[in-house]
């Protein structure tokens, strides 16, 4: 039997769809896990990353900071902390949020930061308050790129929970951990096909979410042809005087 | 009136911007800034609605140092239109003009009625009121700019090179539109641009600057024309005028 | 420290292992996405299918890939090939929307007077689109080249041994300190890809300022959150 | 002579004049037990003239094998209860003879298991001291009279092995739950055993933590767990006469107290497996 | 000589950027094409180096249709200068002007002697010659560029809106050096602007388009000046005119 088949069958068998260490627990744990992981790092992560860009303070060291983060082996990451803080959710969980920080934090202020600066000044020139202009400027016209650093975040984390499964941990990674030292090609295949299909379910809904918070306004003003900009000299501004430093 | 006294500006980086500017801007009257770029003509507006303060020296207005006013507050009294219109891109035309009573606490329906008149005020067709700015050309771009200038109705209307970036007949016919407004609406105006015979079209009053935001000559048109105060001035005159033998 | 005396020939060569283990992946997945890239740009239907074969292909996770690899591609299950395989797969996820947009972001101008004064449609690539691009691709390469050296350290759950190994044994044994080696050796590998990198990204693009540069960091960090 | 503890460089040679062709590859389970005996062996092998390389941290029993059928390997320590019923999952033999000699004809082809050592070391069931005297239990058997629900701590295999989860239940009518830990029996194990995460553990007979921790292991009235002396599983084709006579001169040397006293400079002095190996090999007087 | 008969340029997308276009470009002259954005100039600029190709219709070039020519040597062989000046970004400035040449593969160190000499064509100072264009000002920049359209040492050279991005002052100074530079070498240029005022100064002959890529108008400037063909010509006229009533 080759390994599809196989998972398939062990997919559809309904003994592994109830009881203990069924895969709609495994599912449910997982997706609990992950989303207790997003929570915390976007509390962290958001607030800071519009820090960052509103007032371009703390750039030069959080970039590189979070450059530094994605050097950060996960796995090591997560049995050091196991080593240190014993069983239990709080070591994985530690190790992911670190995970998922950098592309929240990166889409947080990439965001703000790729707001015009033109529009940033002409709304504090008409009399917009420095958190009007974050909360009603800024963070409208960022929210494609918020919700595509969380959007990358959480492919991570559904990703790597299943390695963080090293650990005695519930959550999909434990088909492959268990499939893996019996070379149970069905069930490690199986977990992985649910991995997958979580991670383009989870996927599709950012991408409707992302349509869904994009203004209008911007979309409006979206050049449509993806080729390359053959008639740049028509959309440069006119600058038929001197150019603006 | 707006008071200029001693004011100099440097930025951080150590760029010397302003130098010791004494002007005054009468009321009411359209006072054009010319100048080349980087002349310090965008700083010296800036001032007046304290997006940038000076290093030393007062601003006032109407006798009062803005430097006690709270320039949030100063900001919204005051009308500002750039080059670029800078309009909010995720707004409607209509929520654009009404920016600033909405920030104001104005109801929405009166906002956008008052909005509505004001779109007729500088000729643009109602129908364009639910587009979003991208929508829009570059002409009716820099009219939505103008209107929301206007909405607060300020006693002061700030324009930094606001026709610099649409077509030579469309910016003719925004000139043409400006003194038809402001025949109509008696504001005190202050206008950039780069452009000498721009300044000298629509100017009671023409300030040129020269690099470092050093006042070269201020005075009515026919003044710089006549008795230039010095060779900057007849050449940044003449580098602007028609330069073909034809004519 | 009688750590490091006792067992520094072993890190010497899991360090060594691993740095093997890292190169071929990132220079993969770069190669593949330069024409992969153009290819995005080229028309509507192959960006998306590109773009989102990408998605779909980083949203794999590491270690069943790592493990069903051999009944694939038909290698031992030990080789090491299996975990290359699937880095290069990874770089080149990364990489694709990165080279992309790099390529896409190329002036048009500089495009268009680069036809004008006579370049060929190949000559163009190379010779203007491609070094234009650069430091768009330099700065994904270094996202790239980041998360392949820390995806590396996976492979020692199959078997395929690189500083990674040092986690699990320490895991094992209780050791603390092996998975501190583990991790600081793995981001002081990180830490000088990155610097081999950047120097020799000035070396290839004398003409990037600052300010240039840093412009397209931006581009990419932003790049590499929808990434 | 200085060895080298590179476990990659497949050039590591004590003596000059090696056997001509490739190396012996000798592979080691995930985990340190296992691992210091390949090195022990490759390093014997090494002394001898004969080039040998490790590859240690493969996996578990079915990913090393896998290994050693393809080739990636020639040669893996192992422990001849498992063994066997991994090869012959009704295999009845229990004395240590009778499973060895089982196992030398449940091999398949092209495969052989060498002379087994005196040593020995099986999984074994532990509770702490404080278990067995509130529950009264010192062997499988009695846990049927454990109230509460019993959790195991020991490596994710542990659910689908005879002697794991479904022999405590076909064999002793017990019900447990695996916490799957992945260190074979190792430090974090014991951790979930004395910390009360869980109330049996999976340990390893060698490892010095039941004595340490003062742990009771639990006897096996019907024999579920096989014997389990350390043999190598090596395949044919590098199984010369020069190796098998430097290995059969190895095993012959292994005690299970040797087993223990490796463990404990593993786990508890943390030193390396190489040196570990290469320290008992100069004991034994073959290095 | 430049022949255009009958061309008409229809864009994949619909846009009718020339309609029916017959023209003669004299040689050895500057004929200036203006008119407002959009209407087409660019595109029928671009026709005569192959850039783009026209829907039907024929360019000549000295009585050859060019669609029979390779189009990538025909660009060798005509300098093209063109607004941002379009220079290599990651190429020094002496490279850049020696672009031409090296790809047609004269060596490095001939083509770079020639490319000194235009420096000085141009009135660029050698020291610039190791720096690359982010280094240099705008003026200097579009010097560059007009030093590497001559390279070659080509008979026609195209120039779309060469000065269309600098300062006033760099802007009249160039025009000057252009001048200059066309009385020494007499090549044929072909010179886009939107600035009818640029055209009267430097062209010897006026082409001003409608809208459409429609001629409306093709004569020395006098002509223009004195006999307009429609309402269109006079408004254009008026309206890049000096509109102060103070002139
Ligand atoms: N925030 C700033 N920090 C440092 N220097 C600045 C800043 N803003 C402006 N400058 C410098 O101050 C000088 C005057 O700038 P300003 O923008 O006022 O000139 P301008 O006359 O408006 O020019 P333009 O016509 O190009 O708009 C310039 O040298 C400019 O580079
Ligand atoms: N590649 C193209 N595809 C579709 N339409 C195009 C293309 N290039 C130009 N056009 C259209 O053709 C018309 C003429 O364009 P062209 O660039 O020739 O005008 P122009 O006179 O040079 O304008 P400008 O003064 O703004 O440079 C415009 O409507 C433009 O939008
Ligand atoms: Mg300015
Ligand atoms: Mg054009």
């Amino acid at each position: 039997m080759n390994p599809y088949t196989g998972a398939i069958a062990w997919l559809l068998d309904p003994a592994h769809w109830t009881g203990d260490g069924s895969i709609p627990q495994r599912l449910t744990e997982h997706i609990l896990y992950c989303l207790i992981t997003l929570v915390i790092a976007m509390i962290i992560a958001i607030p800071a990353g519009l820090y960052i860009g509103h007032t371009g303070r703390g750039r030069a060291i959080v970039v590189p900071f979070t450059g530094a983060l994605r050097a950060l082996p996960t796995l090591g990451l997560v049995i050091l902390l196991a080593l240190w803080l014993g069983l239990g959710l709080i070591p994985p969980l530690i190790a992911l949020v670190v995970l998922a920080i950098p592309p929240i934090l990166a889409g947080a202020y990439a965001g703000v930061e790729s707001v015009d600066p033109v529009t940033r000044d002409a709304a504090t020139a008409t009399g917009f308050t420095a958190w009007g202009v974050l909360t009603r400027v800024e963070v409208p016209l960022a929210l494609p790129l918020i919700v595509g650093g969380i959007r990358s975040a959480t492919l991570q984390v559904i990703a790597t929970w299943t390695v963080a499964a090293y650990l005695p941990l519930g959550g999909l990674g434990r088909f492959l951990y268990d499939g893996l030292p019996v070379r149970n090609y069905a069930e490690m295949l199986g977990g992985s096909i649910l991995v997958i299909l979580l991670a383009l379910v989870v996927d599709g809904l950012f991408a409707l979410t992302q349509r869904f918070v994009t203004p209008k306004g911007v979309i409006a003003g979206r050049v449509r042809d993806v080729r390359t900009p053959t008639r740049s000299t028509q959309r440069k501004e006119r600058t038929w005087f001197a150019p603006e430093a | 009136m707006i008071e200029f006294r001693a004011v100099t500006k440097r930025f951080p980086d150590g760029t010397l911007a302003v130098t010791d500017l004494d002007l005054i801007i009468p009321p009411h009257q359209v006072t054009v800034f010319v100048g080349s770029s980087g002349s310090g003509k965008t700083t010296i507006l800036r001032m007046i609605n304290r997006m940038v303060d000076p290093t030393s020296g007062s601003v006032l207005i109407d006798d009062v140092d803005i430097a006690t006013l709270e320039p949030v507050a100063l900001r919204r009294s005051i009308g500002y239109v750039m080059q670029n219109s800078g309009l909010l891109p995720h707004r409607t035309v209509i929520d654009n003009i009404a920016t600033v009573p909405l920030l104001d606490g104005v109801k929405r329906a009166e906002a956008h009625k008052r909005a509505y008149e004001l779109m007729d005020v500088v000729g643009l067709e109602r129908s364009l009121a639910t587009r979003y700015p991208a929508q829009l050309s570059g002409g009716q771009q820099q009219r939505v700019g103008v209107a929301r200038g206007l909405a607060a109705d300020p006693n002061i209307l700030l324009m930094d090179e606001p026709f610099g970036a649409v077509d030579p007949l469309v910016r003719a016919e925004l000139q043409v539109e400006l003194q038809r407004l402001q025949r109509e609406l008696g504001k005190t105006v202050v206008f950039v641009t780069h452009d000498i015979d721009e300044a000298f079209l629509i100017g009671d009053q023409v300030v040129l600057f020269k690099p470092g935001g050093i006042l070269a000559q201020a005075g009515p048109p026919a003044e710089l024309l006549q008795h230039p105060a010095d060779d900057f001035v007849t050449s940044f005159i003449d580098a602007g005028r028609p330069r073909s033998i034809l004519r | 420290m009688n750590w490091f005396a006792e067992n520094w020939q072993q890190l010497l060569a899991y360090t060594a292992a691993h740095v093997g283990l890292s190169i071929p992946p990132i220079v993969v997945g770069f190669a593949l996405s330069l024409p992969l890239g153009w290819l995005a740009n080229r028309y509507r239907a192959s960006r998306g299918i590109l773009l989102s074969g990408a998605g779909i292909l980083y949203a794999i996770p590491s270690l069943p890939l790592f493990v069903l690899l051999p009944s694939i591609i038909g290698t031992k299950i030990l080789d090491p090939m299996n975990v290359e395989v699937a880095l290069s797969l990874y770089a080149l996820a990364l990489m694709l929307r990165t080279t992309a947009d790099g390529l896409a972001a190329v002036d048009g101008d500089v495009k268009l007077s680069a036809t004008a004064v006579g370049y060929g449609a190949w000559r163009r690539f190379f010779g203007v689109e491609l070094p234009l691009a650069g430091p768009v691709l330099l700065a994904g390469l270094r996202v790239v080249s980041v998360s392949t050296v820390s995806l590396v350290t996976i492979g020692s759950v199959i078997g395929v041994n690189s500083l990674g190994f040092y986690f699990l044994d320490g895991y094992q044994r209780d050791f603390p300190l092996e998975v501190w080696v583990g991790i600081v050796g793995t981001l002081i590998i990180a830490l000088v890809f990155d610097g081999v990198l950047t120097l020799g990204g000035r070396l290839l693009m004398p003409w990037t300022t600052g300010r240039a540069a840093r412009r397209a960091m931006r581009k990419v960090s932003m790049a590499a959150v929808n990434a | 002579a200085c060895s080298s503890g590179n476990p990659l460089d497949t050039s590591s040679s004590a003596a000059g004049g090696s056997s001509s062709g490739s190396s012996v590859v000798v592979g080691s389970a995930a985990f340190p037990e296992n691992e210091i005996l390949a090195y022990v062996y490759a390093d014997a092998l090494n002394q001898n003239g004969i080039k040998a390389t490790v590859k240690p941290n493969i996996g578990q029993r079915d990913a090393y094998i896998a290994a050693l059928k393809d080739g990636s390997i020639d040669l893996v320590p192992e422990y001849t209860g498992n063994l066997l019923q991994y090869f012959d999952a009704k295999a009845t033999a229990q004395s240590s003879d009778d499973v060895y000699n089982a196992l030398k004809t449940a091999v398949p082809s092209g495969y052989g298991v060498l002379a087994k050592a005196e040593a020995q070391d099986a999984d074994s069931y532990n509770v702490t001291k404080a278990f067995s005297d509130q529950y009264g239990v010192k062997s499988l058997d009695d846990l049927k009279k454990v109230t509460i629900p019993l959790k195991v701590a020991a490596n994710p295999e542990f659910q689908t092995r005879p002697y794991g989860i479904p022999g405590l239940k076909s064999e002793y009518g017990v019900t447990a739950t695996l916490v799957p830990i992945s260190d074979g029996g190792g430090p974090n194990t014991v951790k979930a055993l004395t910390g009360g995460d869980v109330q049996l553990a999976d340990i390893y007979s060698t490892t010095p933590a039941i004595k340490s921790e003062n742990l009771v292991t639990l006897s096996d009235p019907k024999n579920m767990i096989l014997a389990q002396n350390v043999v190598p599983l090596i395949s044919d084709k590098a199984a010369t006469d020069k190796v098998k006579a430097v290995l059969e001169k190895v095993q012959a040397a292994l005690t299970t107290d040797d087993l223990i006293q490796m463990n404990t400079k593993s786990s508890v002095d943390k030193e390396s497996a190489d040196q570990i190996a290469k320290e008992w090999l100069k004991s034994k007087s073959l290095f």
